[in-house]
């Protein structure tokens, strides 16, 4: 989905300030949202990680952008907690004693059954472009590198793919690769100079540039 | 509801957090003190000092350097840094000619074995939005100016493999041992928004 | 500047509904607010028009999605009026009695000077593209349509450029024209069908299509 | 500052716009009474019924709908509904075969002169995002099922024309007189998320 989690290249932030001495918690609240996660993950099962990420990016944009990290956090943890039937929002919010903001619904998304060809298809070198697609659900390519040209670094590894894991379907392996994109080619005349922007990407992302 | 009727507010999050404890602790599904165990767990694995030793141990040993950029969670795990899923780990050399820097533009992946959770600003919109723009910029704005001929590199880690900068070994450092050099390298050095200074400091 | 305003096509918004018998200001502040621009325009001669739409673009995001529109709008108009000089940041929070947001300065733009050529240069049915730039100041020209072809379906009028008008730099009058795109050619795979959106574009945003 | 540590919190929006309009006071800027004048003009002179008369009045009288659509500010002035700045107006005609909606994705222009100042949907992040992008499921989700053969054209106030829907005149309204027909036209047919439905309701 085209949300407000993919930020690359928006204008209007300020200044990044870093925190002297910055615990690894600052409330003690971030600690618990940090171990619920892991809770729903690996002691319950009830959800993945491309599925805790997707319920992130499924929050209200006005809720993400006002939001801390770990409340994003806590948030998307809560929405998959609810969505997979292990709390209602209705006990959430008579134990909180109010409001009790989740995401969004995920949009609907087909299981697709891939069988790989000879992987991987590019190799360092390759000049590829990324497919100018516009997903209603979960993906990895950012938009500012959709429809752009890039060459590929490496060949990384194989990793399910996110756009299916995402929505808790049944995801193959697919090759993923590291692409070079010169910073003119995705921000032409705002570009800095003697810049790149390096993107892991997905094969089924990608398609050959002539 | 529109734009400009708000809603009630919501329950403080601290509120929300302890209500959805409590909810699956009365279902029996948090065993007894897990949550208390992977909070400290994190804190204690997930540490920028780990990172900072493996840029020491490379700075002083150029097999393990090599073995470094070649896997570095291979080369990590010989010091005892495991990531928890077998994390594929691409180390990023800075060079006079080349600066890394790293990001993760649509959530706040990182290397949590080497970097540690991330800090603030790494998980900030601003960070997140700029860096992959306006490097440069920003980079000066954070106190790192570097040299116009000086190309910066910056890594999305859009994907699940995770990367770490290898910083360059700063002058005035001859002759100092491991864990003298571990100490002045910084988590913001690991990522890339900062060069290793060569003075001493708490790192507290 | 790409902005948090430029929302076309943003994924993660819920439903929109309707206020019935919606009062045309909801509260006493809204329309001094709205009054206030009126006199910042015609009465101070502070700012025109296009720098009041860029000013309401500078304000930090999280700002703009949490503010209500009055709200956008005053901060808008109290941002230029702090700007221009007429009043200080710290005499409204003194009066204010605590914190008074304004948006974030705006970018250094170049005052260009043109001898517009002939005017238009595109007629009805010409296949057009929308220049693909990225500027880091005012404009127009939606990043949904950037990039992509489209096809002219009238000549409008001429109007001051608001790429300058915008930044207070004298603006030439130049066409616009009304330009229809494919909702396929803008949002390819999530395009429904039958659908297309036209926008009104100045006429250097766009180059032929040959 | 990161996204995560709070600022205070700001002064309440009402407390603002009282500082501004005090500070601006105290240098004698504010002509007496401007302010609470403007304000009422908005309410009185901006308003869809504007809008409603002179649909009513297309559907009644062929030369003027003829008018209109070659020239919309012109025609509108005929019934005394002129815009400030000698707007360049186009009026919309939805047909059988093309359903038109009107959006400002980068803020919210309307034509006040005929449609009065947008009401609180049109102004929402959800409106302007969703109409461009899925606008058959959008117009469902508020009220408007449109057939699939009927094509839909969004038109984004991007420039400086304004738009207008002239909607379809529903049937049922045979011989009704023209302030009886101005009487059943909503602002919302006027941007083109409903139709006109041929019951009278009280537009209040």
């Amino acid at each position: 989905m085209d949300g407000i989690h993919d930020l690359g290249g928006m204008s209007g932030f300020g200044a990044v300030e870093i925190e002297r001495n910055e615990p690894v918690f600052h409330e003690r609240w971030e600690a618990r949202a940090f171990a619920l996660n892991n809770l729903g993950i690996r002691i319950l099962e009830a959800y993945n990680v491309h599925e805790y990420r997707h319920a992130v990016e499924r929050m209200d944009p006005s809720h993400y952008l006002a939001a801390s990290y770990y409340e994003r956090w806590f948030t998307g943890v809560a929405t998959l907690l609810v969505e997979k039937g292990v709390v209602t929002r209705d006990e959430l919010e008579a134990r909180a004693g109010g409001r009790f903001p989740l995401a969004r619904p995920a949009a609907e998304v087909k299981p697709i059954r891939v069988t790989p060809g000879a992987q991987p298809r590019f190799a360092a070198g390759d000049r590829v472009r990324v497919r100018d697609v516009h997903p209603a659900g979960h993906t990895r390519a950012p938009r500012y590198v959709r429809g752009r040209r890039g060459v590929v670094l490496r060949a990384s590894r194989a990793f399910e793919l996110p756009d299916l894991a995402g929505h808790a379907l049944a995801a193959h392996l697919e090759q993923t690769y590291h692409v070079e994109f010169e910073a003119r080619e995705l921000w032409t005349d705002a570009a800095e100079s003697r810049e790149t922007v390096v993107v892991d990407l997905w094969e089924s992302y990608l398609e050959p540039v002539g | 509801m529109t734009d400009s009727r708000k809603p009630e507010p919501d329950a403080p999050i601290a509120e929300r957090v302890r209500a959805l404890e409590e909810a699956l602790d009365a279902k029996g599904l948090v065993p007894e003190g897990f949550l208390e165990k992977r909070a400290e767990q994190a804190q204690e694995s997930f540490d920028p000092k780990n990172g900072a030793r493996v840029v020491a141990r490379a700075w002083l040993d150029p097999a393990f350097r090599a073995r470094l950029l070649a896997d570095g969670a291979a080369a990590s795990a010989e010091l005892g840094f495991r990531a928890a899923n077998s994390e594929y780990l691409v180390v990023l050399e800075n060079t006079d000619a080349v600066h890394n820097v790293i990001v993760c533009t649509q959530c706040s992946c990182t290397a949590w074995s080497v970097i540690g959770l991330p800090p603030d600003w790494y998980k900030s919109p601003a960070y997140r939005a700029r860096v992959v723009r306006e490097p440069r910029a920003l980079l000066r704005g954070m106190g790192l100016d570097l040299p116009e001929q000086v190309a910066i590199r910056v890594w999305d880690t859009s994907g699940e493999t995770r990367f770490m900068v290898l910083p360059q070994r700063p002058a005035g450092t001859e002759g100092w041992s491991e864990e003298r050099l571990a100490g002045i390298v910084t988590r913001e050095a690991l990522i890339g928004v900062a060069r290793v200074a060569g003075t001493d400091f708490m790192n507290a």
